[in-house]
């Protein structure tokens, strides 16, 4: 083994080089991992950006890990970050049930977890979830278009647009919907359920089909603002792109609150948005690391309450919706 | 052709080797992926150093054994000049109608006393089912095997995500199974990882299938040329099918590991590890045309994959440097490869 | 071009060497070529010919030497230089692209465009070529009809049509015939005999001495990349060519057979044997130490009962007994199990595995017999001894059974490779379909002693093939085909090359090519 | 004889008429399914995948494989969003243009000069690529300016423009196969590379162009799809390479070169794409779209090998006239 004896004299070289230069430490800093599954949308995109900011302000470093969908995946990096001694993770996984083995390896070497935007399942293992209450927040926004919908009377078509339906959160949303449309059958008859899997391609193909069979839809609903662009190009190929007020109106609701659904509140195109408030939960996600360096034990599951946006409460709420913020340093930019 | 052409390439070629240097000689020898693992890793030790922990590297022992064990089972169905696509979707299937046997909500074998076994049953013959399936389709109906376990791919995808949401409340995964079903894939014995064992199992009994018998000498031939295998006395047919049937099973072995690593059986489980498993058996070695192929490389390969992902895991970066490099270092193994294949030419 | 008036030679090469890895295949050649002469190249495998004609058409560059074309320094790169100076190679692997049509094959280098610096191609131009260069070489197909679909003597006159397409001076034949029948032979040799009237030089490489006799100006012999001998026709004959090829003289073609007193029982009885558009009703029976040849033109169903018999392809009808029992339904499998072998015509596609060792595919058909308990783990030490014993028994000549691959070995080698395959079995049938197509008369010679060996301890051997020499050389008795059923029996009393030509021929004029 | 001629038409048009029976299904199940609007629709959604597995139908043709299309339409998009963004759209989409051409020649001369395996080659550029385009972007989604929205929705003489690229892309490669040196030459390398050496043909530059065509066939796709989809996220164009090849293999590409042509590969993309639409259209449970599609997959290439195989024995020449 020849070979490795000089390879390894000259790592040991690199390394004793590298390290100096890498490596550097400051004691007492703090280093946080995000391990995230995907930044598929500007949410996801947002709220890193919005974590390394903040990490950054406090004097953290941040180590980053993006998943792909692949919850083994992710267990192999949050055991790399176990490796690397960070002194917290926060990591948004994909399957609730998988993450626990990842929970307990954290748990085993004493280092914090906390759950950004999605809990883990129940389980023996600890760490603090940080979510938006995406039933209830989808049922308020559902419940706002459906009250604009008997005020303006008649009867409505309606579609939703899913997420992955590997994803809790895209499960929970999609229930939301249906728990306020199945109270009012009368006005409202669900007429395409698009499985988008958190896809641009399959939402634009599954909308323009969904409004070539059924082309009086006039009820929508997207899982997620990043689909907003497909829907506005369907829309406006199929001449129903239209503000509040103006004929052939479409009753759109949003969730997310990002800078696509505000600038669309803003143009009048979209009624309603139900907003997770993401400074709110990053806060409350580093919040949960310094309780938890402090000895402190908080609890399991953290809600962020959310808020429904409309046109109506635009300005009132918007310094409180994180796209707003984007929105505006994109006007700057 | 000459027969002087004949004695060259080993003859000389072996004179050359004693001539050259140990770098030549390394990149010569069918160690050249191991070798470039081992720069790999040490290169990476010099940014990273807890890569170099025991801890670590048993991490890397515990994350490549699952791909390991699909990729050994990808390897047979390569040796003949097939492709396996579906062995993602087997993972997947096999990880829920497994959970859904044993999970402690609900489970269909709680009230057989051994879920357990159960379990470890469906997961085995989901595999075997799908392979034999894809096998079946392949040989008899005369279907190309890429467009067959593509749509197999598609299907037991699909039906992986169905019975989920038939069968659980949330629609998304089975957890709560058995502690004795979890070990399997995360218990250790001083260190030394349970699935060390299984692994360790199916790629000896797959090396010698491969290299010591007769049903493994007959898929060797039929890689190489399959209108003479057949003349020769082969049974094609069945031997395909049961390269198939193996890539199954393997896939339904590695289900077990990976299911009992996140206490879950989940049907996204593998979806996106597909590139993983051809690359890392071609990466080692094995050819996307038949003929060639050994367990040993399909190791190699996968050895270098995990400790590649590893390191960049470690390093934290963000995901474009980790395409980026993940990249370069595939496309710098594959160019030494080719470097070296030129090079033996050359004599 | 002028015809034949002053036959002063317009290609000349010097002193041409090559070597391979350090060994020189190749030592000071040298020949040259008037128009419309035609040159024979005659030596056994690895003697040089193929190096010689592989440095004129481009295809390896030569270490020394001078060759001149119309006087000037002809030195080519690659093969497209080599056709651009007006020499065409017409490999023993035909060079066509069965996925093609006739008229695409002739143009694929370089196909006449419809308007200058646009690529499209001008398909009526192509078609009118096509039709006036396939006349000119007597076939009759259309020029869409894919090549696939054309019989191997086909295949060889649409080459020469792209020869004469690409306006070629010199032709380049290696080893044209070993896939033609008699009749596509005889056609070959009129369009050589036409080629050499327009004044266009022919050399041609063959291992089959008469023919290069019949067909050839002047005759030039290699031996271990020397030049041994050359000398116009009229004072060459097959004794001497051999003589010279061999570096010794030997007495006959064929190893002397001494006809068995009495023959065996039978171990293979055919019956009424069927299937549509391939053979019909054929019946015969092939004896314990009896050598039993099929003549018959290509496309008499020789191949096709050969593997009918073996249960590669379908039949209808008929009842088969090998070794005194009935194989109701025949597959390899199943008359291996019974004791057959069967060597097939074509040997790359259907007999070795090019990229294994020669122990590799001499062990392919025997595995089973090797593997030892349940899982069948070959017993590698017997199964090495045993494929060393039957190498060497065939005698092939290689560095390493288990490290030279069978594409490096010569046809005559890889031939044997094959055979030694079966022979591994310890056939008590064997059937060789073109059992010394392409091998070198040193090889050819062994492969008959082989034959005679496996009757002599006690096989039937059932031996196809289009030489008719060879049939009468070799058997005890020949069965001729002719459009799928037997037409004529000889004994070996009766071996008559005419007669068996004539049964042969039988209906001959309608033989499809 | 005319029985079988019958019955060769028959087998000759087989997935014409399965298609066929595929529209007739879901028309009865949905009466907005068989509408001139719909299949219009259906031919926009087809067109980003038909046109890649145009390109991708070239390089299955001389037996390699591009796994890196999707990370080539990626590069082209935030290319294309944030660096070309403020020129006029005849600039910016040749030179989008160029920039898959430029990946793919990145391919091909890896494949050709280095002599890396196709499968690997690719593999690696995948991910290089992707990396790229995601440091470009910042992974953010890269947004694109009104015109090439309105390019996405727009119509020419009643055709909308994807339909346009779809049929030029097409076009232009149907010719290129069947009427230029080159695209028969590619045959004849498909079939066998070393035979087309020794007949003169350049082989590594047809092999080279092979993977640059790929390259611009994923630019041009991406730019419809884009154009479609309004924004670039960071998986634009992830995983396309499954569905790109699986529609060229549909269509009747061989896998391992020189069978197939673009013809089948539009049918191929189609028929997929006839699939998705018919359930959404008959507001099928999302669940049951991957089992569906599959089967039907499935039951097309079944039907076509087997068809395949009837066929050759039907047509194949018999080696002798018989006697009557």
């Amino acid at each position: 083994m020849q070979v490795t004896r000089r390879a390894f004299t000259v790592g040991a070289l690199v390394a004793a080089a590298g390290s100096m230069s890498v490596m550097v430490k400051a004691e007492g800093n703090k280093t946080v991992a995000l391990l995230f599954d995907s930044l598929v949308s500007p949410f996801w995109v947002s709220g890193i950006e919005i974590m390394r900011e903040k990490a950054k302000a406090k004097g953290w470093t941040t180590l980053e890990n993006i998943s792909n969908f692949d919850d083994n995946k992710q267990f192999e990096q949050v055991k790399a970050m176990i490796s690397r001694k960070v002194d917290g993770i926060l990591i948004i996984q994909t399957d609730a049930k998988a993450v626990i083995p990842a929970i307990r390896a954290a748990n085993a070497a004493n280092i914090p977890m906390v759950h950004f935007n999605r809990p883990p399942a129940k389980s023996d293992a600890y760490s603090v979830a940080i979510q938006a209450d995406n039933r209830k927040i989808m049922q308020d926004t559902v419940n706002f278009m459906v009250s604009q919908a008997k005020q303006m009377g008649g009867k409505y078509k309606a579609c939703i647009l899913i997420g992955d339906l590997g994803d809790v959160n895209a499960i929970q949303r999609r229930d939301g919907f249906f728990d306020v449309v199945n109270k009012n059958k009368d006005i409202i008859d669900v007429v395409a359920r698009i499985a988008t899997e958190w896809n641009a391609d399959k939402a634009f193909a599954g909308l323009t089909n969904a409004i070539q069979a059924n082309p009086d839809i006039n009820f929508l609903v997207t899982s997620s603002d990043f689909l907003h662009p497909q829907i506005e190009q369907v829309l406006k190929a199929a001449n129903k792109w239209h503000k509040k007020g103006e004929a052939g109106h479409v009753l759109f609701g949003g969730f997310d609150g990002d800078e696509g659904a505000y600038a669309r509140l803003q143009d009048g195109y979209l009624d309603a948005c139900g907003v997770q408030n993401l400074f709110l939960e990053v806060d409350m996600a580093f919040g949960a690391f310094e309780d938890l360096w402090a000895g402190k034990k908080p609890d399991k599951l953290l809600l962020d309450p959310g808020f429904v946006i409309t046109q109506d409460d635009l300005m009132a709420k918007r310094d409180q919706m994180w796209g707003y913020t984007v929105w505006k340093k994109m006007q700057k930019g | 052709m000459s027969t002087m052409q004949a004695i060259a390439p080993g003859g000389t070629a072996e004179a050359s080797r004693r001539r050259r240097g140990l770098a030549v000689r390394l990149l010569m020898s069918e160690y050249l992926v191991p070798g470039v693992t081992v720069i790999y890793f040490l290169v990476m030790w010099a940014l990273v150093p807890a890569i170099a922990t025991t801890e670590t590297l048993l991490d890397i022992l515990a994350a490549m054994l699952p791909l390991l064990v699909v990729a050994i089972g990808q390897t047979f169905v390569l040796i003949v000049a097939g492709i396996d696509l579906s062995a993602p979707s087997i993972l997947a299937t096999a990880s829920v109608v497994g959970a859904s046997m044993m999970t402690g909500d609900g489970g269909f074998a709680l009230g057989t006393g051994v879920p357990v076994l159960v379990g470890i049953v469906a997961f085995l013959a989901v595999g075997l089912l799908i392979g034999l399936l894809n096998g079946v389709c392949t040989t008899r109906l005369g279907m190309p095997p890429f467009i067959v376990t593509l749509t197999t791919m598609m299907f037991f995808g699909g039906f992986a995500l169905f019975y989920t949401s038939a069968l659980t409340e949330d629609g998304s995964s089975f957890g709560d199974l058995p502690a004795s079903f979890v070990a399997i894939g995360q218990g250790t014995v001083v260190g030394v990882p349970y699935s060390l064992g299984v692994a360790g199992v199916v790629m000896l009994v797959a090396h010698l299938v491969l290299s010591r018998t007769v049903f493994g000498q007959w898929l060797y031939a039929i890689g190489r040329n399959p209108r003479a295998a057949a003349i020769s006395g082969v049974p094609v047919r069945r031997a395909v099918l049961w390269a198939f049937a193996i890539s199954g099973l393997c896939a339904g072995i590695a289900s077990v590991l990976y299911t009992g690593r996140l206490e879950t059986g989940t049907p996204v489980l593998g979806q996106r590890i597909l590139l993983d498993i051809v690359g890392g058996a071609v990466i080692g070695g094995v050819s996307l045309f038949g003929g060639q192929g050994r367990v040993t490389w399909t190791l190699y390969g996968v050895l270098f994959l995990s400790v590649v992902d590893k390191g960049l895991q470690l390093l934290g970066l963000d995901l474009a440097s980790v395409f980026a490099i993940k990249g370069l270092v595939i496309l710098c193994a594959a160019v030494l490869d080719a470097v070296r294949h030129r090079l033996m030419l050359r004599g | 071009m002028s015809a034949q008036a002053a036959p002063a030679p317009f290609f000349s090469a010097h002193g041409l060497c090559k070597s391979f890895f350090g060994v020189q295949v190749l030592h000071d050649m040298g020949f040259s070529l008037h128009p419309g002469q035609v040159l024979g190249l005659v030596g056994e495998n690895g003697s040089g010919k193929s190096t010689t004609m592989n440095i004129l058409g481009g295809v390896l560059p030569m270490d020394a030497g001078r060759m001149t074309i119309d006087g000037t320094e002809y030195r080519p790169r690659n093969p497209r230089e080599a056709e651009a100076h007006g020499i065409a190679f017409i490999h023993q692997e035909l060079n066509l692209f069965r996925n093609l049509s006739v008229a695409e094959n002739l143009f694929i280098a370089g196909f006449p465009k419809k308007l200058r610096g646009l690529p499209f191609i001008d398909r009526a131009r192509v078609r009118a070529r096509t039709q006036e260069l396939l006349a000119a070489v007597d076939l009759d197909v259309a020029p869409a009809t894919l090549v696939s679909r054309l019989s191997q003597g086909e295949r060889q006159l649409v080459e020469i049509a792209k020869a004469l397409g690409a306006n070629a001076r010199i032709v380049i034949f290696d080893e044209p015939t070993t896939s033609l029948t008699t009749r596509e032979t005889d056609r070959l040799f009129d369009i050589i005999g036409r080629l050499r009237r327009q004044g266009i030089a022919i050399i041609y490489i063959s291992h089959i001495l008469g023919d290069v006799l019949r067909l050839c100006d002047d005759i030039l012999v290699l031996r271990d990349g020397h030049l041994v001998g050359g000398a116009p026709k009229s004072q060459m004959t097959v004794e001497r060519m051999i003589t010279l090829m061999v570096g010794r003289t030997i007495e006959q073609m064929f190893p002397p057979r001494d006809p068995p007193i009495e023959l065996g029982e039978p171990v293979l009885e055919v019956r009424g044997l069927s299937q549509r558009g391939m053979v019909k009703d054929i019946g015969f029976s092939l004896r314990a130490g009896e050598v039993l040849g099929i003549s018959g033109l290509m496309g008499a169903g020789r191949s096709e009962l050969a593997r009918i018999l073996f249960g590669i392809d379908p039949c209808e009808s008929g009842e088969v007994r090998i070794g005194g029992s009935a194989v109701p339904k025949l597959s390899p499998a199943a008359c291996m199990a019974q004791g057959m072998a069967f060597l097939t015509e074509d040997r790359r596609a259907e007999g070795l595995m090019m990229e294994a060792s020669i122990a590799d595919n001499v062990a392919l058909a025997s595995l089973p017999r090797f593997g030892r308990n349940w899982a069948r783990f070959i017993e590698r030490t017997r199964l090495g001894d045993e494929v060393a014993r039957v190498s060497s028994a065939v005698r092939i000549v290689a560095p390493d059974q288990r490290r030279t691959l069978a594409k490096n070995l010569s046809g005559g080698n890889q031939q044997k490779v094959v055979i030694g395959k079966w022979l591994l079995r310890e056939p008590r049938v064997f059937m060789l379909d073109e059992p010394t197509r392409g091998i070198d008369v040193g090889a050819k010679y062994e492969v008959y002693k082989i034959i005679n060996q496996l009757a002599a301890d006690g096989a039937g051997v059932l031996v196809i093939s289009s030489e008719i020499e060879e049939l009468t050389g070799m058997c005890d008795r020949i069965l001729v085909m002719a459009q799928g059923e037997i037409r004529a029996e000889f004994a070996r009393a009766e071996f008559d090359r005419e007669a068996i030509l004539r049964a042969a021929m039988w209906h001959g004029s309608k033989e499809p090519a | 004889m005319n029985g079988r001629n019958t019955k060769l038409f028959v087998l000759r048009n087989t997935p014409v008429l399965l298609f066929l029976v595929l529209l007739a299904a879901f028309g009865l199940m949905s009466d907005r399914f068989l509408t001139i609007g719909n299949f219009v629709n259906i031919v926009i959604q087809a067109a980003h995948i038909g046109i890649i597995a145009i390109g991708m139908t070239f390089v299955l043709l001389i037996g390699g494989i591009d796994l890196s299309v999707g990370a080539n339409m990626y590069v082209v998009a935030s290319v294309l969003g944030l660096f070309l963004k403020d020129l006029p759209l005849p600039v910016s989409f040749p030179l989008a243009t160029l920039l898959g051409l430029a990946f793919g020649a990145v391919n091909g001369w890896i494949v050709t000069r280095l002599r890396v395996a196709a499968f690997i080659t690719t593999l690696s550029t995948l991910f290089v690529g992707r990396g790229i385009a995601l440091y470009f972007s910042g992974n953010k989604m890269v947004g694109f300016t009104p015109q090439i929205l309105a390019l996405g929705r727009a119509s020419y003489f009643g055709v909308p423009s994807a339909i346009w690229a779809f049929a030029a892309v097409f076009a232009a490669a149907y010719v290129t196969l069947s009427q230029t040196t080159f695209g028969r030459q590619l045959y004849a390398v498909g079939a066998d590379p070393d035979a087309a050496g020794k007949a003169g043909i350049d082989v590594r530059r047809i092999v080279f162009s092979v993977y640059c065509i790929a390259g611009v066939c994923a630019a041009i796709g991406g730019l419809v799809s884009l154009s479609q989809v309004a924004v670039a996220s960071s998986t634009f164009g992830l995983q396309k390479e499954f569905p790109v090849i699986a529609a060229t293999v549909l269509g009747g590409t061989s896998l391992f070169g020189g069978r197939g042509g673009v013809l089948g590969t539009v049918f191929g993309a189609v028929l997929i794409q006839t699939v998705e639409n018919g359930l959404v259209m008959t507001n099928a449970d999302p669940y049951l779209y991957p089992l569906v599609i599959s089967v039907i997959i499935f039951i097309a290439v079944f039907v076509d090998s087997s068809r395949t195989s009837i066929l050759e024995r039907l047509e194949r020449r018999q080696i002798r006239v018989e006697r009557a």
